[in-house]
C-alpha cells in the first residue's frame, strides 16, 4: 500500500514550459525510493510538485488517503511530508536549536522533546546547538536539514540531492542515517546524482528521462542490469 | 487608455475646467489667495487664509464693495515655487484675479512674481528676502513685512535698550538671515552692546542641542531667535534644558498663540516677541484681535488682515477690478490726507461717501515707498507669561 | 591555449578552488567532469572574470586574463555559457543574440542618434549571422519570443547560439546538455562537433557519460577543488579514483 | 483660460522631457535614480549663471545646462557603480538633497536661498505673456519631439539593446563583452543631461530659480509620471507627464465643489486625490497606461511579419 | 566645541531615529521592499499619541503605547488593503505605491487635525550635567524608550515562537513556507510591527519637538538612511546607523556651518556605501 502516490503529473514553472510531462511515482510505507536521471529530467521538479511549491498542471498526487495537489507548501507539511531542498535548506543567520524549532514549527507542543531526540540521533547538533548554522560544514548542515525534517515526526521524507557536495565520508554517514531513517518506520523518497550509491542504500529506484518515467524497479536489480549501468550510470 | 477612454476624458477635465466660467456671477469679484496649505508653510497660510476671510465677511455683510460681493479663491502654493507658478497661472488665467495675496515663502513670491507683473496683478506678502521689492515689478507687489534693514535697526535697539551686552544671533535659513545678522550687528555696536556670534540652522530637524551649545558656549545675555515656528518650539525647549536664564526674542508669526498651547508656559515665559505695529493701542490691530477672537493675533494674520483691507478700499477707490487700477489705487487710501480708517468697512463707507481716507492697518500705517516697501512702521513688543501673551509696548 | 596556474578560490574560508593546474591544447572538445562541487563551475567563473581568483594565475593565448574584466576577456574570444541558464528574459530571442554580436558600432550615442551608415551596415551583417544561428539552433520559430518564455532546453540553446554569435576562439559551456530532450541532445552534440571542427576550442561541464565518451577527445576530471586526472575518456573511466571519487563506489 | 492651458502644457512638455530623461536611466538601463533633481538644478543653474552673469545666448545656455547635469551624472553613476537598487535609490536622493544644500549655502555661486531671479526668457520683453507662453510652448514642443526622437532612436538602436540588457542582469552583459559599468555611465549621463535640459528649460520659462524648487517631490511628480504612463516607453513618459499635469491642475477645479471644507482641506483632498489615482492606475496598470513594447527592431528582419514595427523607430 | 558633548547630542539624536529604522529594516527583511509609508505612520503614530495624551489626558508612557498600536494597526490595514496587491508587480512599483500612500495618509491626518503645531502635555526638565556634560532628562528618557524598545523588539525576534518564524521568513522565505511557516501571517506581524515602530517613533519625535502632518515626512530621509547606512534587513545595522547619522551630523558642526548639517549625514551615507555597498551589517549578496 503506497503512501504516497502521483499519478499523470505534468508541472512546469511556466505555461508551455513542463518539465514534468506525466509522472508516475509511488512510495510505500518504510520504503526508501531513489530517483535518479540525468540533469534536467525533472528529478528535482518532482519532488518540489510533491512538495507544493510548484502546482500540478494535470495529475493527481495523494497522500495517505487525502489529495494534496494544489496545496501550498505549508498546507503539504501540516499532512505530514516533510521536504528537504537541495540547497539553502537550514536557516543560515539562526542558531542549530532555533533552526530545530522551525523545523518543528507546525508541532510547538512536543518540541523540547523532539529536539532532544534528533540531537540525539545526530549528536554533532547537540555539540553545535547554540552555533549560527552558516557556520556548520557542508556535512553538518544536510544533517541539520534532515534533522529538522524529523522534527514533525511526517510520515514521508522528500530528500533532494541530500549529498551534493559533501565528501564521500559525510554522504556515507548520511546515507547511514537514511537507513536508520526507514528503519525506524519512515518513507522516504530521495532524488540523487550520486546514483549508485542511493540506488545500493535504497530498495526501489526510478529512472527519469525528459519529465517521464524511464525505468522503475528494485534497486539490486537494476544496479545489475547491465544497459542500465552503461547508459546512466556511467558505468 | 484607448483613444475613446482618453477623449472622453479629456471632455471631462475640459467640462470641469469650463465650469467656473459657467457659474461665475457677474456679480461677484474674485480676489486670489495663494498661500501654503501643505508643505512647510502650512502652519501659518490657513491662519492668513482665516483673517482675510474675516474681513471679506464683514465687507459683504456690509453690502460689498462697487455695489458688489467678494469672493476669495485660494490656492495652495504647497510651499513650493513651481507648484506656485502653476496656482498663480491658474489664478490669473482662469480666475483673473486683480490681486493675488498671501505668499509667504520668499522663493515662492519671487517664483510667481513675474507672473504677477507681466499679467498686471498686484501681488501682497509676507516675504522677507529684501531681493523682493528689487525685482522690476512695475509697483506690482506690496509687502507688508518690513525689510530686512527697518526690522534689524528697530530690533537690535530695543534689545540694547533693555540692557543686554552680548547678544548672540540664530536664524533658519532664509534669504534674510544672514543680511540681518550684518545689520543686528552694526546697531548693536553703535549702541553700545555687541553681538557675540551667529549661526544660521537647517530647518526641519528635530533637535538644535549642539547649535544652542554652541550659541550659550559665547556667554550671551541675550538670544535672538529669526526662526519658524517648528523650528523656534525645538530651540525653546533646547534653550530652556540648557538652563540658558537670559532674554530671548522672536517674531510673533513664530511664536503664536497655537504653538503657545503646545508648550509648557515655564519654558516660554519671558520670552519676547515682536511685530509690526502702527500706533500705541492700535485700534486696527485691536479689531483684528476681536475678528479672530485672539487677543495674540500675530503678525501674519495682521498683515493678512491689511491686504485684503487694502485690496477692497483700492476696488472702491479706483471703480474698477483691474490690477493697474488697484496698484495705482494703494496708495491713495494707505497714506495721504484722508481719514484715519483701522478697517476695511469703516473705509468703505467713507470712500462711497466720496471722501479721502487713509487706511491704518493691524501691521502698520502701511504706507509704501515707490518699491512697494513698507516706509516706516513701529513694533509691538510683547512678552509670554504663563502662556499668555501681554503687551510690553510700542516701540 | 588555455593555461590556469595554481588557481585558489575561497568563498570564506571554504575552498572551492585549491590550487587547480591545467591546460587546455587549441582545438577539439575537451570534457571536464567530476562531482557536484568538485569546483567546476567555480573553475568557469573564475576564467571568464566574473569571479576574481583569491590567487593563481590564468592565461589565455598567453595573455594573463585574470583579473581583467569579464569584457575583456570576452572581447579575447573565450566566450561562456552558464549552467542555470541566466540571460535577459525582457529581451526577445533574436535581440539576445543581437546582443552578443561584436564591434558594434552602433552602441556608440553619435551612432545610434545618426543610424550611422557603419551601424546599419553592421546591424545588417550580424542579423544574417544571427538567422543562421537560429537556423541551426532550431531557435528560428521564437525568434520573436521573450527569453523568459522559453523552454529549458531552449533556454540552453539560447546561450550557445549567444556565444557563437561572438566567434569565440574558445567556448567555456556549462551543461548546455542539462534538461534537453534527448534528441535534441543528439543534434547539439553534432553542432559541437562542427563548431569544433572549424577551429573553436570547447570545454563542456557534463554529466552524461556517454556524451562525453561520444563527444570529447580529452577529459578533465575534477574533485575537491583541485585537477584530479586527465585523459581520454577510457583511460579516465578507467582509473579507480575516479570511479571512487564520481561513480559513487566507493567501498 | 487660454494662457493658463498654454502655460500648463508647457510645465507638462518640461515634466515630459524629465520624464524621457527618466526613462533613458530607469526605463532602458534600469538605474533606480531618486535624485533627479539634481540633475535638473545642475542644468538649471549653470544656464542661469552662464546667461545671466556672462551673457551667452540662451540656447547655449541650455546646452551648456545639459552638459553639466551630464557630468554630474556621470560622476554619480561612477561614485555609485557598485550598488544595487534600494541603496542606489537611498545615495541618488541624498546626493540631490546635497546638490540643494549646497545651492542654499554657496550664495557666491548660487545667491543662496535667494535664488537667481531675472533670468532671460526668448523675446520676452518684446511679447505679451500670451505671445511668450505660446511662443515657449513652440519652443519646449519643438526640443520634446527632438528628444523624443532621440530616445526613441537610442531606444531602437544597439545602444538600446544593451541598456536593456543591463537592465536585466548586467553580468551577463560582461561576458557578453560589453563594459556593463561603461554602459550604466553613459544611461546615466544621457538621462542625466536630459533632465539638466529640462531644468535650463524651466529656468529659462519662469525667470527664477531657487534651491526650494529642487526639492524631493519634484523628482516624485516625474517618477510618477513615467510610471503611470509605462516604464521603458517613450510615448508612455509623454503621457504619463501630461496625465500628472492633468491631475494635478484638474483636482483644482473639482475641490471647490466640496461643500463645508476649508481650503486646508481642500488642499488635503487634492492630494489624496493625487495619491488615490496614482494608486489605482499603478494597481490595474502595472505596466502603465502605454506598456513597453515587446521589442525594439533596430532595422526590420528580413521575412518577418513584424518587420514594420521598425517604423516606430523613425 | 566640546566632542563629548555633540557625541552624546549625536546619541540622543541617533537613539530617536533608530526606532523608525527598526521598523523599516524588520519590514524590510520580510516584505522585501523599501516602505516609504513609514513617514505617514509616524506622523499617524504621532497623533494617535497626541490625541492620548493631550486630549484624553493619558501620561506619556501609555500614550506612547497607543501610538504605536494604533499607527500598527494602521500599517496593519493598510499594507494588506493597498500594498499587498502590488507586491507580485515587483520591488520598485511597490516602493512606488508605498509613497503615493505616504501622501495620502498624511494628507488623511491634515483633513482631520489641520496644520496647527501641536505639542504633547509633557512637563519639561532642564539639564543634568555629568562629567561636563548636559544631558536632558527628557531626552534620557527617550533613549531609555528607544533601549527598552530595541531590547523588547529583540527579545521577541530572539525569544518568542513568532519572532523566530519571522527571522526565518527574513533569512529564507521559501525554506519557512516549505516549514509550514504561513508567510501571510508573519508579513501581517512584519507590518504591525514596523509601522507600530515608525508610530512610536513618530511620538518620541513630536516629544522632542512638536508635530504636524509633516512630522513623519521629514524624518523620512534620515530614517531610511541610517536602515540603508546599515545595511537594510539587519536590526543591530538600523541601530549603528541612527548612532552613525545622529554622531555624523553633530560633529558636522565642528568643521562646516550648521546648514550643512544633512549634507553631511549624505556625504558620510556615501562614503560608507562606497567601501561596503551593503552597508555596515548587510549581507553580501550572492
Amino acid at each position: 500500500m503506497s503512501v504516497l502516490a502521483v499519478e499523470n503529473v505534468i508541472a512546469g514553472y511556466s505555461v508551455g514550459d513542463q518539465i514534468l510531462k506525466g509522472v508516475n511515482f509511488h512510495v510505500g510505507a518504510r520504503e526508501i525510493v531513489c530517483v535518479v536521471g540525468p540533469n534536467g529530467a525533472g528529478k528535482s521538479t518532482l519532488l518540489k510538485t510533491i512538495a507544493g511549491l510548484l502546482r500540478p498542471s494535470e495529475g493527481s498526487i495523494v497522500y495517505d488517503g487525502a489529495p494534496i495537489n494544489g496545496m501550498k507548501p505549508h498546507d503539504v507539511s501540516r499532512h505530514g511530508i516533510a521536504f528537504v531542498p537541495q540547497e539553502h535548506n537550514v536557516f543560515g543567520n539562526m542558531t542549530v536549536y532555533e533552526n530545530l524549532e522551525m523545523g518543528g514549527y507546525i508541532a510547538p507542543k512536543h518540541f523540547r522533546a523532539r529536539a532532544d531526540e534528533v540531537m540525539k540521533h545526530f549528536p554533532i547538533l547537540l555539540k553545535k546547538k547554540t552555533q549560527l548554522a552558516r557556520t556548520l560544514s557542508g556535512g553538518q548542515r544536510q544533517l541539520l536539514a534532515v534533522g529538522m525534517a524529523l522534527m514533525v515526526d511526517p510520515g514521508l521524507i522528500l530528500l533532494d540531492e541530500p549529498t551534493a557536495g559533501l565528501s564521500p565520508a559525510a554522504a556515507d554517514e548520511l546515507f547511514a542515517e537514511i537507513r536508520k531513517l526507514r528503519d525506524a518506520g519512515k518513507a522516504i523518497a530521495l532524488v540523487e546524482q550520486n546514483a549508485r550509491e542511493a540506488m545500493a542504500i535504497s530498495d526501489r529506484t526510478y529512472i527519469l528521462v525528459d519529465g517521464k518515467n524511464s525505468i522503475e524497479g528494485p534497486s539490486p536489480e537494476l544496479l545489475a542490469n547491465e544497459d542500465i549501468n552503461r547508459m546512466f550510470l556511467g558505468g | 487608455m484607448n483613444r475613446r477612454e482618453f477623449l472622453s476624458a479629456s471632455a471631462i477635465v475640459a467640462g470641469s475646467l469650463c465650469a467656473p466660467g459657467i457659474l461665475r456671477a457677474e456679480t461677484v469679484i474674485k480676489l486670489g489667495v495663494l498661500t501654503p496649505l501643505t508643505g512647510a508653510g502650512a502652519s501659518d497660510g490657513p491662519r492668513m487664509v482665516k483673517a482675510m476671510q474675516a474681513v471679506v465677511e464683514e465687507v459683504n455683510k456690509a453690502g460689498g464693495v462697487i455695489g458688489r460681493s467678494i469672493e476669495l479663491v485660494v490656492e495652495d502654493d504647497q510651499t513650493n515655487p513651481e507648484a506656485a507658478v502653476r496656482a498663480a497661472q491658474k489664478l490669473v488665467g482662469v480666475d483673473r484675479v486683480p490681486v493675488i495675496m498671501g505668499t509667504w515663502a520668499s522663493a515662492v513670491t519671487s517664483a510667481v512674481a513675474p507672473v504677477c507683473w507681466e499679467s498686471k496683478t498686484c501681488l501682497m506678502t509676507v516675504s522677507g528676502a529684501d531681493s523682493i521689492t528689487q525685482l522690476p515689478h512695475q509697483g506690482y507687489i506690496f509687502r507688508t513685512q518690513p525689510n530686512t534693514a527697518l526690522q534689524a535697526t528697530k530690533h537690535a535697539e530695543y534689545i540694547a535698550s533693555v540692557g543686554a551686552k552680548k547678544v548672540f544671533y540664530v536664524a533658519v535659513q532664509t534669504p534674510f538671515a544672514a543680511t540681518m545678522r550684518e545689520q543686528i550687528a552694526s546697531v548693536l555696536t553703535a549702541k553700545g552692546s555687541s553681538l557675540v556670534g551667529g549661526l544660521i540652522y537647517e530647518s526641519n530637524k528635530t533637535s538644535y542641542r549642539s547649535e544652542i551649545d554652541s550659541a550659550i558656549a559665547a556667554k550671551p545675555d541675550f538670544i535672538y531667535l529669526n526662526s519658524y515656528s517648528p523650528d523656534l518650539t525645538v530651540l525653546l525647549k533646547d534653550l530652556y534644558r540648557a538652563g540658558y536664564s537670559g532674554g530671548r526674542i522672536t517674531q510673533s508669526y513664530a511664536y503664536t498663540s497655537k504653538v503657545a498651547e503646545g508648550i509648557q508656559a515655564d519654558v516660554t515665559d519671558g520670552l519676547i516677541t515682536v511685530q509690526p505695529s502702527s500706533d500705541v493701542g492700535s485700534e486696527a490691530y485691536s479689531l483684528v484681535q476681536k475678528r479672530l477672537s485672539n487677543p495674540a493675533a500675530d503678525s501674519y494674520e495682521a498683515q493678512a488682515t491689511d491686504w485684503i483691507s487694502l485690496a477692497l478700499l483700492a476696488v472702491q477707490k479706483s471703480g474698477k477690478v483691474v490690477g493697474t487700477d488697484i496698484r495705482d489705487a494703494v496708495r491713495l487710501i494707505s497714506q495721504g490726507g484722508g481719514t484715519k480708517v483701522y478697517s476695511a468697512a469703516e473705509g468703505l463707507k467713507l470712500l462711497q461717501q466720496g471722501k479721502d481716507v487713509n487706511y491704518d492697518g493691524a501691521s502698520g500705517n502701511c504706507d509704501f515707498n515707490e518699491k512697494g516697501d513698507i516706509m516706516d512702521c513701529r513694533f509691538r513688543y510683547s512678552a509670554a507669561k504663563g502662556g499668555k501673551i501681554e503687551l510690553i509696548k510700542i516701540v | 591555449m588555455l593555461e590556469i596556474s595554481g588557481v585558489t578560490r575561497n568563498f570564506g574560508g571554504v575552498h572551492a578552488l585549491s590550487g587547480v593546474d591545467l591546460t587546455v591544447a587549441k582545438g577539439g572538445i575537451v570534457g571536464m567532469i567530476g562531482p557536484n562541487g568538485a569546483g567546476k563551475t567555480t573553475l568557469f567563473n573564475c576564467i571568464s572574470g566574473v569571479l576574481p581568483v583569491s590567487s593563481g594565475e590564468i592565461r589565455f593565448q598567453g595573455t594573463r586574463i585574470d583579473g581583467m574584466r569579464p569584457d575583456e576577456i570576452s572581447g579575447r574570444g573565450l566566450v561562456r555559457s552558464f549552467q542555470i541558464a541566466r540571460g535577459f528574459p525582457r529581451l526577445t530571442v533574436f535581440e539576445s543574440l543581437m546582443l552578443y554580436g561584436t564591434d558594434q558600432p552602433g552602441e556608440g550615442l553619435i551612432q545610434s542618434l545618426m543610424r550611422g551608415k557603419a551601424s546599419i551596415d553592421r546591424e545588417k551583417q550580424l542579423i544574417d549571422k544571427a538567422l543562421g544561428i537560429a537556423e541551426r539552433l532550431r531557435l528560428s520559430h521564437v525568434l520573436d519570443n521573450k527569453a523568459s518564455d522559453l523552454s529549458g532546453g531552449q533556454k540552453k540553446l539560447l546561450e550557445i547560439g549567444r556565444a557563437m554569435m561572438r566567434d569565440p576562439a574558445m567556448l567555456l559551456l556549462d551543461e548546455p546538455m542539462a534538461g534537453v530532450n534527448p534528441s535534441l541532445v543528439r543534434e547539439i552534440g553534432e553542432r559541437l562537433v562542427t563548431i569544433a571542427s572549424e577551429g573553436v576550442t570547447i570545454v563542456l561541464i557534463e554529466h552524461q557519460m556517454d556524451l562525453i565518451s561520444r563527444l570529447c577527445d580529452h577529459v578533465i576530471v575534477m574533485a575537491d577543488g583541485k585537477k584530479m586526472i586527465e585523459g581520454t575518456f577510457d583511460f579516465v573511466a578507467g582509473n579507480k579514483d575516479v570511479q571512487n571519487a564520481y561513480m559513487g563506489s566507493r567501498k | 483660460m487660454e494662457i493658463y492651458i498654454i502655460s500648463m502644457c508647457v510645465v507638462a512638455g518640461i515634466y515630459a522631457v524629465m520624464a524621457l530623461g527618466l526613462n533613458v536611466m530607469w526605463g532602458m538601463a534600469g538605474l533606480v535614480n531618486l535624485g533627479l533633481v539634481g540633475s535638473a538644478a545642475a542644468g538649471a543653474y549653470t544656464s542661469a549663471i552662464l546667461t545671466k552673469t556672462f551673457a551667452i545666448p540662451i540656447p547655449l545656455g541650455i546646452m551648456a545646462g545639459a552638459i553639466v547635469a551630464a557630468a554630474v551624472g556621470a560622476v554619480l553613476s561612477l561614485v555609485t557603480r557598485r550598488l544595487k537598487e534600494h541603496y542606489l535609490a537611498i545615495v541618488t536622493l541624498g546626493f540631490a538633497e546635497t546638490i540643494r544644500i549646497v545651492a542654499s549655502n554657496e550664495i557666491w555661486l548660487t545667491n543662496g536661498t535667494d535664488g537667481i531671479s531675472g533670468i532671460a526668457g526668448p523675446f520676452r520683453a518684446d511679447l505679451t505673456p500670451f505671445q511668450y507662453n505660446l511662443v515657449y510652448l513652440g519652443i519646449v514642443l519643438l526640443v520634446l519631439l527632438g528628444l523624443y526622437v532621440c530616445c526613441q532612436r537610442i531606444s531602437y538602436s544597439p545602444l538600446g539593446r544593451v541598456l536593456r540588457a543591463v537592465r536585466d542582469d548586467d553580468m551577463v552583459v560582461s561576458v557578453a563583452g560589453k563594459n556593463a559599468q561603461s554602459f550604466k555611465l553613459k544611461a546615466f549621463s544621457i538621462g542625466s543631461g536630459i533632465i539638466g535640459l529640462a531644468g535650463g528649460l524651466y529656468a529659462h520659462y519662469t525667470s527664477f530659480i531657487s534651491p526650494d524648487l529642487f526639492v524631493p517631490l519634484l523628482t516624485l511628480y516625474v517618477k510618477l509620471s513615467l510610471l503611470v504612463g509605462g516604464v521603458g516607453n517613450n510615448r508612455g513618459a509623454v503621457v504619463g507627464a501630461a496625465l500628472i499635469i492633468l491631475i494635478l491642475e484638474g483636482s483644482r477645479f473639482v475641490v471647490p465643489f466640496i461643500p463645508y471644507i476649508s481650503p486646508a482641506q481642500g488642499a488635503a483632498i487634492r492630494e489624496l486625490f493625487l495619491s488615490a489615482t496614482l494608486l489605482i492606475v499603478l494597481r490595474f496598470r502595472v505596466t502603465g497606461l502605454i506598456p513597453e513594447p515587446h521589442d525594439h527592431p533596430v532595422i526590420p528582419r528580413p521575412g518577418t511579419a513584424t518587420a514594420g514595427t521598425s517604423i516606430k523607430a523613425f | 566645541m566640546n566632542v563629548l558633548q555633540l557625541i552624546a547630542n549625536g546619541i540622543m539624536a541617533g537613539s530617536i531615529l533608530a526606532i523608525p529604522a527598526i521598523g523599516l529594516t524588520a519590514m524590510y527583511s520580510v516584505l522585501r521592499f523599501p516602505n516609504f509609508a513609514i513617514a505617514s505612520h509616524a506622523t499617524v503614530g504621532a497623533f494617535a499619541g497626541w490625541v492620548a495624551n493631550s486630549v484624553y489626558g493619558f501620561s506619556v508612557l501609555p500614550s506612547l503605547a497607543i501610538a504605536l498600536l494604533i499607527s500598527g494597526l494602521v500599517g496593519l490595514l493598510t499594507d494588506e488593503l493597498i500594498l499587498k496587491p502590488f507586491r507580485s508587480a515587483g520591488v520598485i512599483t511597490t516602493a512606488i505605491g508605498s509613497l503615493a500612500l505616504t501622501i495620502g495618509l498624511e494628507n488623511v491626518v491634515r483633513l482631520f487635525f489641520g496644520n496647527d503645531l501641536r505639542g504633547y502635555d509633557l512637563p519639561l526638565a532642564r539639564d543634568i550635567i555629568v562629567g561636563g556634560i548636559h544631558l536632558g532628562p527628557q531626552q534620557l528618557n527617550n533613549l531609555a524608550v528607544s533601549i527598552v524598545v530595541m531590547a523588547l523588539v529583540f527579545g521577541f525576534l530572539f525569544f518568542t515562537r513568532m519572532g523566530k518564524a519571522m527571522r526565518a521568513v527574513a533569512d529564507n522565505p521559501r525554506l519557512a513556507d516549505i516549514k509550514g511557516i504561513d508567510s501571510r501571517i508573519v508579513a501581517r506581524i512584519a507590518s504591525f510591527m514596523g509601522m507600530g515602530l515608525a508610530g512610536l517613533g513618530g511620538m518620541l519625535i513630536g516629544l522632542d519637538s512638536s508635530i504636524d502632518p509633516l512630522t513623519g515626512f521629514r524624518s523620512m530621509l534620515p530614517i531610511f538612511a541610517a536602515a540603508v547606512v546599515g545595511g537594510l534587513g539587519s536590526i543591530p545595522g538600523a541601530v549603528a546607523g541612527a548612532l552613525v547619522i545622529g554622531i555624523a551630523e553633530e560633529l558636522s558642526l565642528l568643521a562646516l556651518p550648521a546648514s550643512y548639517k544633512s549634507a553631511v549625514a549624505f556625504i558620510a551615507i556615501m562614503l560608507i556605501l562606497t567601501l561596503r555597498p551593503q552597508g555596515l551589517f548587510g549581507r553580501e549578496a550572492n
